[in-house]
């Protein structure tokens, strides 16, 4: 049995539909959990204070932000190479929860800015350069939306979306090149630095997989829903044909 | 309720903005789908009921 | 190939839109600035060469619509299309009539407008250089966008969202040539940097915007 | 040059309107497609000039080699006849106007602006652009469209020159041309059937 076989949008709604209440429960129960921990039962930090709570959601967000792009470009890949529709309507369908996380590390940055930084916005290459991934999201979005013909707008989105990785990563160099930023380095990473201690450190990577997973649902849940359009427009269009 | 200081803005605006979005994507998610499946079972009763 | 840019070039002066309206527009953006931002010539003169980008960076995407909108309805694409022409030359060709029409005149007045702007004396050179070497790339960017909208009716806003943050590096490393001229310091690596977005892009681009167009026309 | 189709299927807005649609069109020969509106007349025409990618099937002998003219004219209004017609020239290469204004009565108005034509006169002009492209197969989407009876004349003596020269033609038109030697093809039988499969199969 090979992976494509999901490709089959049935089969594709079939095997979630099976998939997605565990996705769900899991990740109600590691984010909960996660975030729970981190905002009831977790000290302050002696330096940030109980502003350190934030990075239960700032970074968890931050990251599948980076992910949801990432997915969005596989899955723009498999479309042009293989033109799987399911891949095409996932990338559409996870586009507006990967803009969903960019605005939340946004905002959950500036809170996060102003005591410490003393500012709610600061042009530093990190938040910059997700400002820009936001707008990337946007416009990606609305190139969907604007365009009738399903498979050009797959087509075209996909397009759009590898040029839109190279000039992300572009920007992101010149973001850097033009501020360098008050930004501390990434407080955490995989292998756990030593300057993060586990207390704060286990509800963060509960949290962080409660993130991943709530991604996960929502990204099958919103593909069903997506080929259930797409298959309502086929039914339509086959109507007025006959 | 953990005693939050004088970041208790930032801290509870943080998660409340987070959880807010949070709650939208998946109530606008649901409305969504619930649309598009009843659209879906239109059509296909009507395909149905035309042979 | 010369015949579709001196066609394209003759078309972009007779209609008008081509040389006037682009030009028109970076010099009232100029004039605005001031009012807006309060006619202090210290301040003025520091923002000057981030205005001078801005304004032709605007400028610029005013006009991106016309580079394929108008071939497009009066059917002339899908004649470009099966003509012996490979579709990434003619869009490589509308991009450089984009650059000639909208962006050269651009940098040869952005002195003038500096001048308005109380540009210091060192900043002109690298003002001009920095848009002579940034600007083809906001063309062929630009008409990457064209090409993304060109079937639709009401492009025009929608282009102007995808193309914006395409322009993001490009305007980065531009600005900062220019400031860091201005400033009288070393332009080098953005200089180099900048060089190396338009090459690239000149490069590269084409092919995705013809890839585009094709998708677009069938 | 042998134009052949085989077993087209093609396809409009992701679903497939004409299939198995065959036929050979070889040097000196026209053929007229025929039938109703939406058929598929247009998107079959955009299919063998290789504007569009066919679902099934395959064309042979078209690269290259085909002149298309569709519902639109690509006429710059900004530019006059002989501009337009000199850039088309260039563009394929071709160095002599004068054949194609003569063919097409455009020498009057060779100096005007083709912004001032009637719409019958740009049609003219859209058509004359055949003539300076010096591709053998010419692909004409309702050619005939807003002549009066004397253009159209001019039109099929223009057809009938470029078969004698060892051309072809495949033209869509509801009129009935003064061709008598065409053949006609009625795509009528070729329609799709609903259920055939196609882009949205994986859907259905």
């Amino acid at each position: 049995m090979s992976l494509w076989e999901y490709a089959n949008p049935v089969k594709f709604i079939r095997t979630t539909d099976k998939v997605l209440p565990w996705v769900w429960v899991l990740c109600a129960a590691t984010l909960g959990t996660g975030l729970i921990w981190g905002f009831f039962f977790t000290p302050d930090d002696f330096r940030m204070g109980s502003t350190v709570k934030i990075i239960y959601i700032h970074v968890p967000s931050a990251l599948m932000a980076i992910n949801a792009w990432l997915m969005m470009l596989v899955a723009s890949l498999i479309w042009i190479v293989r033109r799987h529709h399911v891949s095409a309507l996932a990338a559409r369908a996870a586009a507006p929860v990967g803009a969903v996380m960019t605005l939340i590390a946004l905002v959950t940055g500036a809170f996060w800015g102003q005591p410490m930084w003393g500012t709610w916005w600061e042009w530093d290459p990190r938040l910059t350069s997700f400002l820009i991934l936001f707008l990337f999201y946007l416009g990606y979005i609305a190139l969907w939306e604007a365009i009738e013909n399903d498979d050009t707008a797959a087509d075209l989105t996909s397009i759009l979306c590898l040029v839109g990785s190279v000039f992300a990563i572009l920007s992101r160099y010149a973001v850097h090149f033009w501020n360098q930023g008050l930004h501390q380095g990434a407080t955490f990473s995989l292998d756990k630095e030593e300057n993060i201690s586990d207390v704060f450190w286990y509800p963060a990577v509960l949290s962080m997989v409660g993130f991943g997973r709530l991604f996960v649902a929502l990204g099958f849940f919103r593909t069903q829903t997506e080929i259930r359009a797409r298959l309502t427009r086929a039914l339509l269009a086959r109507e007025g044909q006959m | 309720m953990p005693v939050l200081g004088k970041y208790s803005l930032e801290v509870l605006g943080s998660y409340g903005v987070t959880l807010t979005l949070l709650v939208l994507i998946v109530a606008f998610s649901l409305r969504r789908a619930r649309k598009v499946r009843l659209a879906l079972e239109e059509v296909e009763s009507r395909r149905v009921a035309n042979g | 190939m010369r015949a579709l840019l001196y066609r394209d070039l003759i078309l972009a002066i007779r209609a008008g839109g081509g040389f006037g309206l682009g030009l028109a527009f970076f010099l009232i953006v100029t004039v605005l600035v001031p009012f807006g931002v309060g006619p202090q010539s210290t301040l003025l003169r520091e923002i000057a060469p981030g205005i001078l980008w801005i304004g032709a960076l605007l400028a610029c995407l005013l006009s991106l619509d016309r580079i394929l909108a108008l071939d497009w309805e009066d059917g002339s694409l899908d004649l470009l299309a099966t003509a012996p022409l490979p579709l990434e030359a003619v869009v490589a060709i509308k991009a450089l009539a984009h650059w000639i029409t909208t962006a050269l005149p651009l940098v040869l007045v952005a002195p003038v407008l500096g001048v308005l702007l109380n540009l210091p004396a060192t900043g002109y050179l690298w003002v001009v250089i920095s848009l002579a070497v940034g600007t083809p790339a906001l063309s062929v960017i630009g008409t990457f966008g064209a090409a993304l909208t060109a079937g639709l009716k009401r492009g025009g806003l929608l282009m102007s969202l995808l193309v914006l943050p395409l322009y993001v590096p490009t305007l980065i490393f531009g600005a900062e040539v220019a400031r860091r001229g201005a400033d009288g310091l070393t332009v080098q690596s953005p200089l180099m940097l900048l060089a190396g977005i338009s090459f690239g892009v000149m490069a590269l681009l084409p092919f995705a915007s013809a890839a585009v167009l094709r998708i677009n026309l069938r | 040059m042998t134009l052949s189709a085989r077993d087209l299927t093609v396809t409009r807005g992701g679903m497939a309107i004409l299939e198995g649609v065959s036929f050979d069109l070889s040097e000196g020969e026209a053929l007229v497609l025929r039938g109703p509106n939406g058929i598929g007349k247009t998107t079959l025409l955009r299919s063998v000039a290789g504007l569009q990618p066919v679902e099934a099937g395959e064309v042979t002998g078209a690269e290259d080699q085909v002149a298309y003219a569709g519902h639109s004219d690509g006429v710059k209004a900004m530019l006059s006849v002989t501009e337009n017609l000199t850039f088309w020239a260039s563009v394929f290469g071709v160095a002599n106007i004068a054949p194609a204004l003569a063919a097409f009565d455009l020498v009057d108005l060779k100096s005007r602006l083709a912004g001032t034509l009637s719409a019958g006169q740009k049609r003219r002009l859209g058509l004359a652009r055949l003539m300076v492209t010096n591709r053998p197969i010419w692909v004409l989407d309702e050619p005939t469209v807003s002549l009066d009876a004397a253009s159209v004349a001019l039109f099929d003596e223009a057809v009938r020159r470029h078969l004698g020269s060892g051309g072809s033609a495949l033209m869509a038109t509801h009129i009935d041309l003064g061709l008598s030697e065409a053949r006609v093809l009625d795509l009528g039988p070729y329609k799709a059937s609903p259920s055939a499969r196609q882009m949205d199969e994986a859907f259905l």
